[in-house]
């Protein structure tokens, strides 16, 4: 493992008296699929957050490639080739799915070339478009496309901008089965050539496609190890039953 | 079904536009300076200025989210550049005529450098470029953003206003600058030279038009409606909204300093009440009537909330500020995108229709 | 050396002006995002109540005054306001547009003119430098505070209103009626205008411009304090009233509004969110 | 890209229709100017009739077209009727200079009466020159000007600050305090104070501006009873004084300790400030309604007949109906309206007025005006105390008073 891509080291974050985050560590390999699972409140997204810049910890390193990212701004580690999305997804929904994808793949360019109008479409949107199966929608405005479709797009905005860390966050929470499937296709796509932190709670989908599995719980990491490992672990078993039976049977069989 | 996309593809691209824009090119430029008598074309150069202020802050508002309510404040900055070159270049070596009834015996050292027009001119740009500048950068990298900044805008211009007035020696105080003779040469009061000026600022303000267009067709323009739309996100892009933002309000008050420095000439009077926080709303309200969205809808909203203002206050003036009012609430709940949208919205339901 | 000793409580008094008159704005801006600059004009409504109800009485003006700027912003924001939600850039138009009207129609009912509101005998006289009309302000303010501090924290509707303010979806999913206690939000604060209206009869000019004096200085005290922040407000509104104080006894009254302005720009480069505000992990 | 095509082309198609209607409107307008020349005379009246100076301006726009109304019944001016135009100057300067270029220029009015503040005048004042037109400005004012196409028929500094000074140093009032709105007039009243008092012995404490609509003036008022003055030289405009006498009012200091000076509250301010509050202070005018001539009597009575029992009159409603008559006299003794005949009959010309004699003094354009301080009186009138006996003589650059030498 001398090709960790990304160090966190005690990692402390905490809102007011609540303590989000209490000294994480992880480390995350180069080319990893990575998954990042746990119960509701286990710090999972204030983690991503930590990484991108928007929330500030209390204590404690992260290191990508050699780079401090604390206290750097969310667009310089974005610059150094850190990517994510969102639950929610945001795209721009006045624009259309190719302008989206043109944006996101202009950023390293010199803020003055921007001045000039786009001519024609770039290799490697026409190549997300295609990836993302969006071609077709092309010159729709996003704000028209469905849920799955603009989760899409998100994904495909983060590949052009050939990003080394690509974090995910629920990518597939509120999809159909169809567009689960879609998701997947594209995950596993992307995932041979880009390293990839998920965050999910769809067992399901962990289940399929999942190589590497973080579990979180109350700001700790509880375990690590493959899918098999972690779903043997009597510890996991044990949050996801304490938390909500139902579900955590489900998750756990 | 065939038919409409016809006509509609007949009527798009840059040709169309070319024809528009030319149509109106000739109407402002040969038309208007033969039909309209010197005093009403002085009105129309006057509601131009504005016009050319309410295209920044189409820029700024409309594309880019930043609601100022303090463009005054760059109206003022360039206006004064100017005014204060007037006044030295009237004056020929003496002291401009409100600094003797000030008490003021040795000319100020900011007023001496603007004795030189080139500078003069020159800072009708920077000036209003630099505050914007500074302001954008502390303010935007802070993310202090939407009614939070229209409301620091506001009291910038309430600020200035009041640092304006209390420096009487220095700026004229309330009375601001006026009285001035000489425009590069000319007599400014002559209806030859306010019609040149007239010319002068229709031909700025088209080609300012065409400039903002560029800038909102090009990517950087996307970007801006990016960064209205969800500023957050495109930070994970990988860009910084704050110098989109910082940018874009640079540019829009170097066109309200440009406007104010025009405007100085065709009106004759630069004054503290002319950038206070009411004008500045006001061509927010003329750019929301207008439609916000569009560059031309912002530039049509100065031009006809600036007539209508002399007209209601020649006819009714009473009524002027409930029409001001209601028109205001009317638009902002029926038509948020202005004459603008409904325009658009017209042709388009009756090409729907055909 | 009294002068600067005086200005002490001068300061403060000037915060509690401050503070009467950027309290209801605190609310309608926090709660709701709802920038209303017709707040000033609703000052102006309590104001003319008091001239209206002058020799019935001082006290019974109050209540009256909350009454009526209140009902004036329930209308509003029945009418208006409430189509505007998650636009607060649009209602700042929007209410400016009615702060016009309702100026002009202040000018077509009482006249143009100022009207004078005579103070009441028992405000006659003060102790020291402080009048007792600038005290009754201050106990003024100070009972707003405690009453809206009360209401927030020991009533089910305050509860309500703090559930909405902080996560108003929250709120919404877990069976709060988010348009009632948007309603009672409005009528509260514009209320507090009204009350506000009426103690500024006792220091100032009652004409259909008032509201225009305040609205600006309300404003940077809500910015300066944290939107919907009881306590951000008191803060803002002593602080700034002190340094306005000083800044004015030091220099003059122009320079003080100067600084007072650099000062809420610096300030907002340490704290961008004002003194006070509530985290939150929301993408906006 | 197809709706913005769209909005452009539809948004270009409504200015091309602005602008024909601006045409249009130009047009009629012409027309109107034309047909009206013959058996009328046109005068423009331009004051605020919104904004935050309309409360002042529009009593002096009553007053005029009470005298117009007044001459018309009288037969009017050389046999024919006066025609006023009103326009609105809207409280913003350059809106006064867009009217009266539309006056002079549209309407061809033969004078205009028009403006308060010095700021109007002063954006007023190169439209005026450079078409050659009649501008006649009714109210008290800061001294330092005369332009030769503007009558001035309030007071300059020597009729109203001047012997406001004179009555405070009479009574022995030697340390004063000057306090005053942030603009041209206060602070050149102050720079003749100062001087003034440099030359006759007194001690100016303290010099203190806020910005116009400022409200807050405890901090200042606390300033002034650090210093202790003998009396108060106010300046102060508008709303201002409201707030400024309310909270002076609260510190209980009273008006025979410490006398406020007052340059601009006349009989309609005190109604906004509250009697209570300025009751007992002292005011510095050329006119009040108690004024005692048969000529006000008839004045006040026209006045409150045509606009109302309550309505009060006031020194500068007084200057703009006395403006009128002055151009009116003129007009008749010159024969024609022509604005270069007009100036050269006025000169000499005097009338017996509400405020007494006024005669025009041909060299300044200015008017000999008897100068009177008067206390206010708790029915909201204001009593005349003192007065300078005769008309002086305008001398708005102070030649005549050799302490003002350094002034100007």
């Amino acid at each position: 493992m001398t090709e960790a891509l990304l160090e966190i080291r005690s990692l402390e974050v905490a809102f007011g008296g609540f303590r989000a985050l209490d000294g994480v560590d992880l480390t995350v390999g180069r080319g990893e699929l990575r998954f990042l699972i746990g119960p509701n409140g286990a710090g999972k997204t204030t983690l991503i957050d930590v990484i991108t810049g928007l929330t500030r910890p209390t204590g404690g390193s992260v290191r990508f490639e050699g780079h401090d990212l604390l206290g750097r701004r969310e667009h310089e580690i974005v610059r150094l080739g850190v990517g994510r999305t969102f639950q929610t997804s945001v795209v721009f929904e006045e624009l259309t799915v190719l302008e989206n994808l043109d944006l996101a793949a202009s950023f390293r360019r010199p803020l003055w070339s921007l001045l000039r109008r786009r001519r024609g479409v770039s290799e490697e949107v026409t190549a997300a478009l295609e990836t993302t199966g969006l071609a077709s929608l092309a010159g729709s405005k996003a704000g028209v496309l469905s849920h799955g479709q603009r989760q899409w797009l998100e994904i495909g905005m983060l590949i052009v901008q050939r990003p080394r860390l690509l974090l995910l966050d629920e990518p597939v929470a509120g999809m159909s089965s169809g567009e689960r499937e879609r998701t997947g296709e594209l995950l596993t796509e992307v995932a041979r050539d880009h390293t990839v932190i998920v965050v999910e709670h769809d067992m399901d989908f962990l289940r399929r496609y999942a190589s590497q599995v973080t579990v979180l719980h109350e700001g700790r990491v509880l375990t690590e190890g493959s899918v098999e490992q972690v779903r043997a672990d009597p510890r996991v078993q044990e949050i996801y039953l304490g938390r909500a039976r139902e579900g955590a049977e489900d998750a756990v069989r | 079904m065939t038919a409409p996309a016809v006509s509609v593809r007949r009527w798009q691209g840059p040709a169309a536009f070319a024809a528009v824009f030319s149509a109106v090119a000739v109407l402002a430029l040969v038309a208007a300076p033969l039909l309209l008598e010197p005093f009403r074309l002085g009105l129309l150069a006057k509601y131009l200025c504005y016009a050319i202020v309410a295209l920044g802050i189409g820029l700024a508002w409309g594309q880019g989210g930043m609601l100022t309510l303090g463009q005054g404040v760059f109206f003022g900055l360039g206006g004064y550049a100017m005014g204060m070159y007037l006044k030295l270049n009237d004056a020929a070596g003496d002291l401009p005529d409100f600094m003797v009834w000030s008490g003021v015996e040795k000319l100020p050292a900011l007023w001496k450098p603007f004795g030189n027009p080139v500078f003069a001119l020159a800072m009708v740009v920077v000036l209003p470029v630099a505050v914007a500048l500074l302001l954008g950068t502390l303010v935007f990298r802070q993310r202090v953003r939407g009614a939070y900044f229209a409301i620091l805008t506001q009291a910038l211009a309430a600020a200035l206003v009041i640092l304006l007035v209390g420096q009487q020696g220095l700026t004229g105080g309330t009375n601001g600058l006026t009285n001035f003779f000489d425009f590069f040469g000319r007599d400014v009061a002559a209806d030859e030279t306010q019609r040149g000026l007239y010319l002068l600022v229709a031909i700025v303000l088209g080609a300012l038009y065409l400039g903002a267009r560029q800038l909102v067709r090009s990517r950087f323009g996307r970007l801006l409606l990016a960064v209205r739309d969800g500023e957050d996100r495109v930070r994970f892009l990988g860009y910084d909204p704050a110098t989109v933002k910082t940018l874009t309000f640079a540019v829009s008050a170097g066109m309200a300093g440009i406007a104010g420095a025009l405007f100085v000439p065709v009106v004759g009077i630069i004054s503290p009440a002319l950038l206070g926080v009411v004008p500045s709303l006001e061509l927010v309200v003329a750019v929301a009537v207008g439609g916000r969205f569009a560059l031309a809808g912002a530039v049509l909203g100065a031009v006809v909330m600036g007539y209508a203002r002399t007209y209601f206050s020649e006819e009714l003036p009473d009524a002027w500020l409930y029409l001001q009012g209601a028109l205001f609430v009317l638009v902002m709940t029926l038509a948020p995108s202005g004459i603008a949208g409904l325009a658009a919205n017209l042709v388009r339901r009756r090409e729907a229709r055909t | 050396m009294e002068g600067v000793l005086n200005q002490l409580p001068i300061g403060l008094s000037i915060g509690a002006v401050l503070l009467l008159i950027a309290l209801g704005l605190t609310f309608t801006f926090g709660q709701m995002g709802v920038v209303n600059m017709a707040h000033g004009e609703f000052i102006m409504a309590g104001a003319y109540t008091a001239y209206l109800l002058q020799g019935v009485g001082f006290l019974i003006a109050l209540p009256a005054a909350f009454v009526v700027a209140g009902l004036m912003g329930l209308v509003l924001e029945r009418t208006l306001i409430r189509r505007f939600y998650g636009r607060p850039l649009d209602t700042l138009l929007l209410t400016w547009g009615v702060s016009l009207m309702l100026q002009q129609l202040a000018r077509d009912l009482f006249g143009a003119p100022n009207v004078q509101v005579a103070s009441p005998a028992w405000l006659r006289g003060g102790v020291g430098i402080l009048p007792y009309n600038r005290l009754f302000i201050m106990a003024l303010a100070a009972a707003s505070v405690l009453a809206i501090w009360a209401y927030m924290n020991r009533t089910g509707q305050g509860r309500r209103m703090r559930a909405v303010m902080q996560n108003r979806r929250l709120a919404a999913t877990s069976g709060i009626d988010t348009g009632r206690v948007d309603q009672r939000t409005f009528f509260i604060g514009s209320g507090l205008a009204g009350v506000a209206g009426v103690a500024l009869t006792l220091i100032g000019p009652v004409g259909p411009t008032l509201g225009t004096y305040y609205i600006v200085d309300a404003f940077l005290v809500v910015v300066a304090g944290g939107l919907g922040q009881l306590r951000g407000a008191v803060l803002a509104a002593a602080g700034l009233g002190l340094l306005n104080s000083y800044a004015e006894f030091w220099s003059d009254a122009s320079l003080a509004k100067v600084v007072v302005f650099v000062a809420i720009i610096g300030f907002l480069q340490v704290r961008p969110q004002g003194l006070f505000f509530v985290r939150s992990r929301a993408l906006t | 890209m197809r709706n913005s095509l769209w909005r452009t082309g539809a948004v270009f198609t409504l200015a091309a229709v602005t602008l024909a209607a601006c045409a249009g409107q130009s047009s009629t307008n012409d027309t109107g100017a034309s047909s009206g020349g013959s058996d009328t005379i046109k005068v423009g009246i331009l004051h605020s009739l919104s904004g935050t100076m309309a409360i002042s301006e529009v009593t002096v726009r009553d007053a005029e077209l009470l005298a117009i109304d007044e001459i018309n019944a009288a037969g009017g001016v050389l046999g024919k009727k006066l025609e006023p135009v009103v326009e609105d100057g809207a409280s913003d300067w350059p809106t006064f200079a867009e009217k009266a270029t539309k006056l002079i220029a549209q309407d061809k009015v033969a004078t205009v009466f028009g403006g308060w503040t010095s700021a109007s005048r002063k954006a007023m004042l190169p439209v005026f020159e450079k078409r050659k037109a009649l501008l006649w400005y009714p109210v008290q004012y800061e001294g330092l000007e005369s332009s030769p196409y503007i009558f001035y028929t309030g007071a300059t500094t020597n009729q109203q600050i001047v012997p406001g000074l004179d009555y405070l140093k009479e009574k022995g009032k030697k340390r004063l305090f000057l306090v005053g709105s942030d603009y041209v007039f206060p602070r050149t009243a102050n720079k003749i104070i100062k001087a003034y008092a440099a030359a006759n012995g007194m001690e100016i404490l303290g010099e203190e501006y806020t910005p116009l609509g400022h409200t807050e003036y405890s901090t200042l008022v606390n300033k002034i009873v650090e210093a202790k003055p003998d009396a108060v030289f106010n300046t102060l405009n508008g709303d201002s004084n409201v707030a400024f006498f309310k909270q002076l009012k609260s510190t209980g200091i009273s008006a025979d300790q410490m006398p406020v000076m007052s340059v601009s509250v006349a009989e309609e301010e005190v109604r906004g400030i509250g009697v209570d509050n300025v009751a007992g202070h002292l005011v510095a005018w050329n006119y009040y309604q108690t004024t005692d001539t048969p000529a006000n009597q008839k004045f006040v009575a026209a006045f409150k007949a045509k606009y109302g029992a309550d309505k009060v009159t006031s020194d500068p409603m007084e200057a703009g109906y006395n403006a009128v008559y002055l151009w009116a006299e003129a007009v008749k003794k010159a024969g024609t309206t022509d604005v270069e005949a007009v100036k050269k009959a006025a000169g000499g010309v005097s009338l017996d007025r509400p405020e007494g004699k006024v005669t025009i003094d041909g060299d300044n354009q200015h008017v000999y005006k008897t100068a009177r301080i008067g206390v206010v009186q708790p029915d909201g009138q204001i009593k005349e105390v003192w007065n300078s006996g005769e008309p002086i003589k305008p001398d708005p650059y102070l030649k005549t008073y050799s302490w003002a030498g350094g002034l100007v």
